[in-house]
């Protein structure tokens, strides 16, 4: 199925598990939201459950930290990315403290889903990649999922964990199809995957570029290049472990992301492993980033984003370093 | 303005209503243009509607149904004043001088802007609900600074009237006493929800409780949506301060190009609204009133077919820009991760794989 | 509630006043025990303040002046109810049962929060001016899904009221008639900004611009206050919805122990509202109408200065916590990075240089 | 003069140079701000161009961009770094974009003054360092000030720039004193400056944390090691050819933060310069932060913030590599 018809059926399974699970979010009822990922819940679940909120997007991460407080787990919606910052306080000061603040008492296990970074050809503030500022703040855990199956899983393990989860979608992604298991998630909410092995390059990637990664893989392979691609999932915490383990075998990282460079996940990937790994690191920890610019009217978008062949470029330097 | 029923000058019908506060200040040939004005921006709205399903814009926010609410507001300004519009303004867009093409320039996303916002005096399409009405009341502040004889319009929606900003613009306005007029157009829905989930009561009480005047108007009545313009942002270059003007009308279309009202809202609501449309209402008038013959009316249509086509050819033209321009006007001084990537762009088109 | 003048049931001489919609339900016992819960909380904060002056306290808020207001409000509440303070509701928290000592630890700063919200039905004080409106309409929506008898109430002040937040917080109210109590202490000033910053009209008629009811009350007639909020908060429990409560009172003192108001105010504004003084009121009208004799009063005046002592005892006892504690409950579940801050923290204070 | 003097100096100074210039924020007016950084400017400058804005920072910022579309040059004061979250939206999505979004018809030339990083004993929220925040958005610069006469010079260069400056302040330093020369600055805004040369290892840092590692060099100058600090100043754009010429002559680098690690502006640095300084580097690109949690109670803040302590346990681990 799509990932975005993967993302309905956890969010109703998840609906249906646990009759505190609530959703809200913009247009999530009857319209069952600009990507259609609620579609039809709110007929199956109720107004009440399935909440349309008026329009502000710190009210709806606000009330669903009260919401919180009262012991449920509300499935909060942004619409896009770009719409996030006026929740930003919210998410900040109160869903990232509330537990410490609280010595543990309150409980803030809500999950807010963000449909994230760019390709889809929108005007502006739709395509953004927000997750940085998610990742540098202590309290919350950021996941990216990648596939249908991850999508299916990890929205259902995102609603059963206790911290606030800020799940990013890759909207790119929705509508492309792939295998879901029901029997059960093979992985654990923030464990990275190796999603292609190899030998001479490490490839991290999340969200819309692990596929563009694993495309790179294969032209590299054509050329007699060998990338083993990694789809970091956890991005708060990341699982630093598998990223590690598959550098001790290839000796070079490449940290492949559509967010701007500067103070970024990629950055934070390249130096806790440069740090980590600096005696397997037989290249520089490099990046691949879009570039530190607004993002630019979609006409240009993919000259923005890391390309196929901008990730080929990189390898290829990093190919260099004997 | 604590009455609760809605200024209106012209009915549905093109009767003219008697209104203890305002009356029609204009004659034949002004209501003619305002007419004009109408059928154009409508015109250039289905053809852009039509353009996108072509494919040649990425996305098209229709203004169906409000003509009269932005060309009634719109054409109450002065040429110094300065409005602050939301993404839907292409009627105040066009009263502003904006050229059409320009105003679709975002549409066809080959640029977040699309004109220059200080030779209009219309700042550019901000698609963050409610942001504007913040810097519409900082431009205020410093038009009383300047002690210019200026006001300054800003318009948002019945969904963004929810906002935070545009909440806090209000305290702002009436604290300041800023030469501010806010135009809230209620068109009912903010996409697919009604504009009964934003409030239970008339948005333009809103005002009252933070201090400065609210007034609803027809919106689909452009005399009353001028004349209550027009009062108030005399009141606003006066000193006196802020105006809420609610525009109760309609958005007869999708919210934009990718939406299906269809899942959310009843056709009959719609029919009921086709017959309060703003432009047979000012025809009816000019036929009775001023007997205005078919010729003219001919000609205002074969203008507006004449815009639509230029437009047309306009967008057609309309190349994505270089790449390498996304590293322009990131920052008014070159900063080094910037001209960094502009480098590196640079490489990959030319010596690089892609 | 349209009225513009202020509820109030108790003039500064201590006589009754009638008003129209409010009587007092209270007897002899109950003012008396008013009386006594303001003395307290008035002494706890003079002992806070000394404490603070010794350097025993990195910072205190100090309630004096709004101990009618607060009084007034916590004791209208019922133990099932839930509360949203700022950071300067210590009548509030009296009235939940918070321990004094409890109310200091955020003071002392050696917790964030300082009491367990769930045992006490008080959430924990909100620094960010606002916040917690949210917070109380979020919880309020979960009262009504559980169906519960319950009734929320929210405190923030004048200033805050300017906020994003607070009137996001009265949309949603409003939208889902959520069974909240907005109380909003006006005590003139937010710092060194006096009201009339904030807003030119009285700040209660917000609430109607929103859809929903709001009052003016005498924040320093203990009786008013009572029994306005009495009243709202069975009419929330009723499904009846939102209220606005203005409390109309007086910051005596100085913002926080670090504030220097002869910056900013005049003596005479605050020697106007030492007339008005909400202790002071109620033991005239004690004295008068229930001829209550010294001895109680001087009851009241030693268990309050017992508790001070206490107060001062259990802060001084109060150690630094323990630097390790701060990894504890920042995450539910284990988090990679944060124990790792833990371990290298650890090993600094055992074998590292520190 | 003391850091806050030096502030207050040189807004004065730009208050006069430019009539267009204004100040807005929070208790600024008769109480000269809580830190009395703006005291006495109302009263010489007027309540038009020194003005106490109305208890809402998003406003505070979004009406500063109007002043700044009709030509006005808005130094925004930030009460506490906690408190800019609400602005967060008004700063990213519109002061960040604006320039951009108008080709350059719009000059967003405002300042946004942050009082930030702890060490002052305070409550919650008032001693945040939100700075990666800002350094991750693009269209934003970012300066930290660590001395007086970087304050009176930074602040009116700050002032004087075209693109908007988030003008970091760190509150602990405010009452330090320090030479002012008043003749000239001696630096461009954004220039790393070298506070102690050394050979064996390059400490980078700024903000509060400079004077913690200018104490740091000393001690361990008495243990025969031979520190070179450098004060970043300019956090977005870093000037890294100055820092990767001390690598060079080092080959070792420390960055020491006061803010959290993960995805943090020393992430950046660290990142930046392991790539660049690949073969300089003798030793890992170490980051020395504060730890992945919130900001706690201050009576144990002194554990949180880096220390002398901590800094010189860091340099032992660098030290060790050959
Ligand atoms: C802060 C923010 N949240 C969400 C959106 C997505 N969005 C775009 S338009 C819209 C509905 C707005 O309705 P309204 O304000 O009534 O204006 P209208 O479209 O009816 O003209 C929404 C939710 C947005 N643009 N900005
Ligand atoms: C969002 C935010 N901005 C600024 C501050 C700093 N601050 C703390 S209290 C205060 C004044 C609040 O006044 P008011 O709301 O009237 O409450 P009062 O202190 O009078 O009880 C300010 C500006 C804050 N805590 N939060
Ligand atoms: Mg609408
Ligand atoms: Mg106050």
């Amino acid at each position: 199925m799509t990932m975005a018809r993967a993302l309905n059926e956890g969010l109703r399974r998840a609906l249906e598990k646990d009759k505190k699970v609530l959703l809200m979010g913009e247009d999530i009822g009857k319209l069952g939201g600009v990507f259609r990922i609620t579609d039809g819940l709110q007929k199956d679940f109720g107004e009440d459950r399935v909440i349309d909120a008026p329009l502000a997007e710190s009210a709806i991460v606000g009330t669903a930290v009260g919401l919180a407080m009262r012991g449920y787990r509300t499935v909060v919606e942004i619409q896009f990315d770009g719409f996030v910052y006026p929740a930003f306080d919210q998410i900040v000061s109160q869903v990232a403290k509330l537990h410490k603040r609280s010595d543990g008492v309150y409980t803030m296990g809500l999950v807010i889903r963000l449909p994230f970074q760019g390709g889809i050809g929108a005007i502006e503030h739709h395509s953004e990649s927000p997750e940085a500022y998610f990742v540098h703040t202590a309290g919350l855990r950021v996941v990216a999922c990648s596939t249908p199956n991850d999508a299916y899983w990890m929205i259902q393990q995102a609603v059963e964990h206790d911290d606030p989860v800020i799940f990013c979608e890759p909207k790119s992604r929705y509508w492309e199809k792939g295998e879901v298991d029901l029997d059960g998630p093979s992985n654990g909410l923030f464990d990275a995957v190796v999603r292609r092995e190899g030998v001479d390059a490490t490839v991290v990637a999340y969200g819309s570029m692990v596929k563009t990664c694993l495309r790179a893989a294969e032209v590299a392979a054509g050329e007699g290049r060998s990338l083993e691609v990694i789809d970091a999932r956890g991005l708060s915490p990341l699982d630093l472990d598998t990223m590690a383990r598959s550098i001790e075998k290839t000796g070079r990282l490449l940290v492949v992301q559509e967010a701007p460079p500067s103070a970024s996940v990629g950055s934070e990937i390249a130096a806790a492993l440069g740090e980590r790994c600096f005696y397997s690191l037989r290249a520089p920890a490099t990046r691949v980033s879009a570039y530190h610019v607004p993002y630019p009217p979609s006409r240009i978008e993919d000259a923005y984003r890391p390309s196929v062949d901008r990730v080929l470029d990189a390898v290829d330097r990093v190919m260099e370093f004997e | 303005m604590i009455a609760d029923e809605l200024v209106q000058l012209l009915t549905p019908e093109g009767e003219r209503v008697e209104h203890p506060e305002y009356d029609t200040s204009l004659g034949r040939d002004e209501i003619l243009s305002f007419y004009r004005d109408m059928v154009i921006v409508r015109r250039l709205c289905n053809e852009s509607t039509s353009l996108q399903r072509q494919g040649q814009l990425a996305l098209w926010a229709p203004l169906q149904g409000q003509e009269a609410a932005q060309i009634g507001a719109g054409r109450a300004l002065a040429p110094t004043d300065f409005t602050f519009p939301s993404y839907r303004e292409h009627g105040i867009a066009w009263t502003r001088g904006v050229p059409p093409k320009d105003m679709l320039r975002i549409f066809r996303a080959t640029t977040t802007g699309g004109w220059d916002p200080q030779r209009y005096r219309h700042s550019l399409p901000t698609v963050v609900l409610g942001d504007q009405t913040l810097h519409a009341v900082g431009y205020a502040m410093g038009v009383q600074r300047d002690g210019a004889d200026e006001a300054v319009m800003t318009f948002f929606g019945d969904g963004a009237s929810s906002q935070g900003d545009v909440l806090e613009s209000f305290v702002w306005a009436a604290s300041f006493n800023a030469p501010v007029v806010f135009v809230l157009q209620n068109n009912q829905w903010a996409i697919s929800e009604p504009a009964s989930l934003q409030t239970k009561i008339p948005l333009y009480h809103r005002a009252h409780g933070f201090g400065f005047p609210g007034v609803r108007v027809d919106g689909n009545d452009v005399l009353a949506m001028y004349e209550v313009a027009r009062r108030a942002l005399e009141r606003a270059r006066s000193g006196a301060g802020p105006t809420l003007i609610e525009a109760y009308t309609y958005r007869m279309g999708a919210h934009t190009t990718s939406d299906d009202p269809t899942r959310y809202r009843v056709d009959a609501e719609v029919e009921v609204w086709r017959h309060r449309d703003p432009i047979e209402r000012v025809k009816a008038l000019l036929v009775r009133e001023y007997g205005v013959a078919r010729a003219n009316f001919d000609d205002v249509a074969a203008e507006a077919e004449t815009l639509a086509l230029q437009l047309r050819e306009d967008v057609l033209a309309m190349d994505s820009p270089d790449p390498l321009t996304m590293f322009d006007h990131v920052y008014a001084e070159p900063h080094a991760l910037t001209e960094a990537g502009r480098r590196e762009l640079a490489e990959l088109v030319t010596g690089g794989r892609a």
